[in-house]
């Protein structure tokens, strides 16, 4: 299989690099390293396996850390990154040079969930209003938004 | 390339019948299974409660009026509801059902609650649920 | 006498009253034609078969809020629409409609009325560049370049394909132009190639699909048009209304021959002529996509202006072999 | 002469709100910027306090054009997570409402274009047509844009022998209009002026942008999630992945009408081979503590959604990527260099969806406004300080 093959380059080229390596489903492929690695990893990834399709970044809150997902994918496998950062200093390179088009959700990242990442070529916030307040991350577990009480318009009957 | 390759298409449209339909005054009929609004048959609703909890737009609201009695108040926000049909799925009785009107705008958002006061039905789920529904 | 053929001509027929009831006439008709090309309704409840539409949105604008933008020249702004409602119902009393002798036409008739016509239509492109310039809007700024961008493409083309007839006729005369076609209808042939010329060039004037560059309302909002709203809007409506029915009755003279036979009869020959061409530029419209400004312009240079000569030097060529 | 020109987040070319920032010089474009937020929603937060079966209905409503896309992607990403393997004959009838929701959304593109060029008959005409399947999902669904049709472990309605035969009756007219339209889309003159080379993005551009979709395709890459990680049945059914290599946007009105013939052979497939059995299995309300990446093919593209549980009756997290944020860094590149007249095509090319794209975050006020991006709190403040009587300022600064 295909998975089998990647997991087994992957345990070639990146040997100690690699904290876990994990092959859910069929052409699913969890990859765990360190975010001093991350870089390397990507790049390896693109010029040596020819993942250059990044579909999209994803950032969980764990708690005690964050954790980033970059999911690559090509035509046979979905290929995805993940690399842990700790919460009282939550900053990790930007992929930006190797892959143009992370830029989105880099600052996607950065607005939501108050990463910062090093770097990025457009630092700008993207989502978020300007006068939205400093500090305030929506996609934190710890950030609760207050639902309004609903209005009718016309006031009670 | 041809220079006025649209012309035979739209000169056979000019004496045919529009496509569209003279809305507000002519009406298309709706097809037999078109989602409008759900409505509740009192007489089976055994008041578990399966619609409101998966109701994606808290649009039913089931009150309790008088508990010895077993006196029950179901409203349900029409501005509210999506029209997704899931509480029918939801309903183990078949209590929960759904009409095909789809003219319900008004100008005030109170006149679309609509409302049921009923006593608690003792009917057994005539199927099983497409979902798990403990009672709650 | 006088006086009153005067009056009834300025104010009555086919002056300010019927212009403007018949122009709204010819919206409805463009707009529902328009429609039923795209197998729409169109308008359906104004009136019967939604004729009255266009008068009720005139009525409509009329009665909205009129808004001048802060910084706009308030002066210009506001006298634009009317000056240029008041240009086009000027053009039309040089369109021989009246009774039709030769001697009298028209209220005035004199030779060279075509070259005057010609330039009463050049005016209107210029008030809706002022009006662009005037909104001091962004999108209405990029509408006025973009209103005198295209009238140096389609204006020559334009004036070489009316003058061709006008040569052949030997005549500057708009009544004696379509005096002479209806002596020698066969001669109308001769000039075929510069009707759908001049008919290309009156739908760029007009600013109709394929040439709504100037307010193509996907791209620069309104265009010209973004700031207006209310009285001002809807004479400019009017005004284009009006344009197009005095720029399809001049192709009917100078193409067509005119309109003959008296008060009735040369009302029904200017209502049936003006509708056909006013059918051919709502066809044109319904058949193209809008294409780009310069696009026009090399449109324009590449093919309509070479062919308008080409019409030119036939119009000569049949001169002498006829005379 | 430089000038920056505003296209929305209210603009007639933009069907919905999202802010677009050019700088022109005369008619050409000179640089783009994009502004995101205008219409966010918070749907990602949302989802982390509503149910499994709650957040199917609101998956859905992340965009109105592709709903089925979205639900589906979410839904078969929770049934992995819990564990159920939805029947033959629901998966069928799931990928028999993603390939109808395929063909009614470029239909739908195909009039925009249309329209975006001015070109309203085709427009009128177009839609007409889509009329023809919007009526099918409506016989099939129920409603019209909405489908709902998934639930998880299957798929909530069922067909019956009359609507095959009408579904089947409907499909070859479209096919027949379909092929009219590809003729008359590529012949009409002043229509192929507008989209021949316009928008140019090269193979390079776009793997490195990250394109995704019609768009990539367009671009000469052949990357279809239906084929290279197949989901539902798409491994049983015969088709192929539709591609140009010019790279603009004739391009990718090629690549979409192409898709549409495709969809029509897969539909008829679907229809012929419809297995018999149930259409659904029953879920259970909680799966386990895990963490699922869901991939599927969107008319505009590949759409991701991240899932992961922590084994209670609400997701931990749920990240969605709808395929139109992946085109935007795609678009601004697309832009460069063009002419105003081309925004609204090159926008419209890359099919954009923007309720899709923006989901994130609660609420969201900013407006983009001429010189400066004006936030609603100082907006009221100057609605305040003019008073209607106040004197108008007289001095009158051009813009050029």
């Amino acid at each position: 299989m295909n998975d089998q093959i990647l997991i087994e380059k992957a345990k070639e080229g990146l040997k100690e690099k690699i904290l876990n390596i994990a092959n859910p489903a069929p052409r699913r492929i969890f990859l765990k390293v360190a975010v001093d690695n991350l870089l390397e990893t990507i790049s390896w990834l693109k010029n040596e396996q020819g993942f250059t399709h990044l579909s999209t970044i994803s950032g969980v809150d764990l708690g005690p850390s964050f954790e980033i997902l970059y999911h690559f994918a090509n035509n046979f496998c979905s290929f995805t990154i993940r690399t842990e950062i700790p919460r009282d200093n939550p900053s990790l390179p930007s992929i930006c040079q190797l892959i143009p088009g992370a830029i989105l959700y880099e600052r996607e990242l950065q607005d939501m969930l108050g990463l910062n990442v090093q770097n990025i070529p457009d630092p700008r916030p993207l989502l978020l209003p300007d006068d939205w307040p400093a500090g305030n991350y929506p996609l934190r577990k710890d950030w609760k938004f207050e639902r309004p009480a609903e209005v009718i318009p016309g006031g009670k009957k | 390339m041809k220079i006025g390759a649209f012309i035979p298409e739209l000169l056979r449209h000019l004496a045919k019948k529009p496509a569209t339909v003279d809305y507000p005054f002519k009406k298309l009929e709706v097809p037999k299974g078109f989602r409008g609004s759900p409505y509740l048959k009192p007489e089976l609703c055994i008041v578990c409660r399966a619609c409101e909890r998966d109701c994606p737009a808290e649009a039913i609201e089931i009150t309790s009026l008088s508990e010895a009695e077993k006196k029950f108040r179901m409203i349900i926000h029409n501005d509210r509801c999506v029209h997704c049909a899931q509480c029918v799925d939801s309903c183990p009785t078949g209590a929960m059902l759904i009409d095909t009107r789809f003219e319900i705008a008004d100008y005030d958002r109170h006149n679309l609650k609509m409302q049921w006061d009923y006593i608690r039905a003792v009917v057994k789920p005539k199927s099983e649920p497409k979902s798990d529904q403990a009672k709650s | 006498m006088a006086t009153v053929r005067t009056l009834v001509y300025l104010f009555i027929y086919p002056g300010l009253l019927f212009i403007f009831i018949y122009s709204t006439f010819c919206e409805w008709y463009d707009r529902k034609l328009y429609a039923r090309l795209q197998n729409r309704m169109g308008p359906t409840h104004t009136g019967r078969g939604g004729i009255l539409q266009p008068i009720a949105d005139f009525f409509k604008l009329m009665s909205k809020e009129d808004i001048v933008p802060e910084r706009a020249d308030k002066g210009m702004f506001s006298a634009l629409p009317a000056f240029g409602l008041a240009i086009v119902s000027t053009a039309m009393l040089l369109i021989p409609v009246w009774n039709y002798q030769l001697s009298q036409p028209s209220l005035i008739s004199f030779n060279g009325d075509l070259i005057v016509l010609l330039y009463l239509l050049t005016l209107p492109t210029f008030i809706f560049f002022l009006a662009g310039w005037s909104s001091t809007n962004l999108f209405s700024t990029i509408g006025a370049t973009r209103v005198l961008t295209m009238l140096f493409g389609y204006e020559v083309p334009l004036f070489l394909a009316v003058l061709s007839p006008a040569i052949l006729a030997n005549s500057w005369r708009l009544a004696e132009i379509a005096a002479f076609y209806r002596q020698r209808p066969w001669l109308m042939l001769v000039n075929l190639l510069g009707f759908v010329i001049a008919l290309i060039s009156v739908q760029a004037k007009l600013e109709r699909t394929p040439f709504d560059i100037p307010h193509a309302e996907t791209e620069i909002v309104g265009g010209t048009f973004t700031e207006y709203s209310g009285k001002k809007l809807a004479l400019f409506r009017l005004m284009l209304d009006v344009e197009l029915v005095v720029a399809s009755a001049l192709l009917a003279t100078v193409f067509l021959g005119g309109f003959p036979g008296g008060f009735w009869l040369g009302l029904l020959n200017f209502i049936i002529k003006t509708l056909v061409v006013i059918f051919i530029l709502s066809l044109i419209r319904a058949t193209t996509s809008r294409i780009r400004v310069d696009q026009v312009v090399s449109f324009s240079w590449r093919y309509l202006a070479p062919l308008a000569v080409l019409q030119l030097l036939i119009v000569i060529l049949v001169k002498g072999l006829i005379s | 002469m430089n000038f920056q020109i505003p296209i929305g987040p209210q603009h007639p070319a933009l069907k919905e709100p999202i802010g677009l920032r050019i700088t022109v010089d005369g008619e050409i474009i000179r640089e783009a910027d994009l502004r995101l937020g205008y219409n966010h929603r918070g749907i990602e937060k949302l989802a982390e306090s509503k149910t499994w079966i709650q957040n199917i209905y609101l998956m859905e409503r992340i965009c109105g054009i592709c709903s089925h896309s979205h639900t589906t992607c979410y839904v078969q990403g929770v049934e992995k997570l819990m564990e159920i393997q939805a029947p033959k004959r629901g998966l069928y009838i799931r990928t028999l409402v993603a390939e109808l929701e395929r063909i009614h959304s470029h239909l739908l593109w195909l009039g925009v274009a249309g329209h975006e060029a001015g070109f309203d008959s085709f427009f009128m005409y177009v839609w007409r047509d889509r009329e023809i399947v919007m009526d099918i999902l409506e016989i099939i669904s129920g409603n019209r844009v909405h489908y709902a049709i998934n639930t998880i472990g299957g798929v909530r309605r069922d067909l019956d022998e009359l609507q095959v035969k009408n579904i089947l009756d409907s499909l070859s007219v479209l096919r027949k209009r379909s092929e009219y339209y590809l003729n008359l889309g590529t012949t009409e003159p002043s229509f192929v002026a507008r989209l021949a080379g316009v928008g140019y993005l090269s193979k390079e551009d776009a793997l490195a942008l990250c394109a995704v979709g019609p768009t990539l395709r367009a671009s000469g890459v052949p990357m279809d999630v239906r084929k290279d990680d197949p989901y539902a049945v798409y491994d049983e059914v015969p088709f192929e992945v539709c591609t140009a290599d010019t790279g603009d946007v004739l391009g990718r009105t090629v690549v979409r009408i192409k898709e549409l013939f495709q969809s029509y052979n897969i539909i008829e497939y679907l229809l012929k081979n419809l297995p018999t059995g149930p259409i659904a299995v029953r879920a259970p309300r909680r799966p386990k503590s895990n963490e699922v990446v869901s991939r599927y093919e969107a008319p505009r593209g590949e759409n991701i959604h991240y899932i992961k549980s922590n084994g209670t009756e609400k997701p931990e997290r749920l990240k969605v990527r709808a395929p139109t944020l992946g085109n935007y860094a795609a678009t601004i590149k697309m832009l460069k260099n063009g002419f105003i007249a081309d925004v609204p095509l090159i926008f419209a090319a890359i099919d954009p969806c923007i309720c899709c794209a923006e989901r994130a975050v609660a609420i969201v006020d900013a407006r983009t406004g001429q010189e400066k991006i004006v936030s609603t709190s100082s907006l009221k403040q100057l609605k305040q300080n003019v008073s209607p009587n106040k004197e108008r300022k007289r001095e009158v600064v051009w813009p050029l």
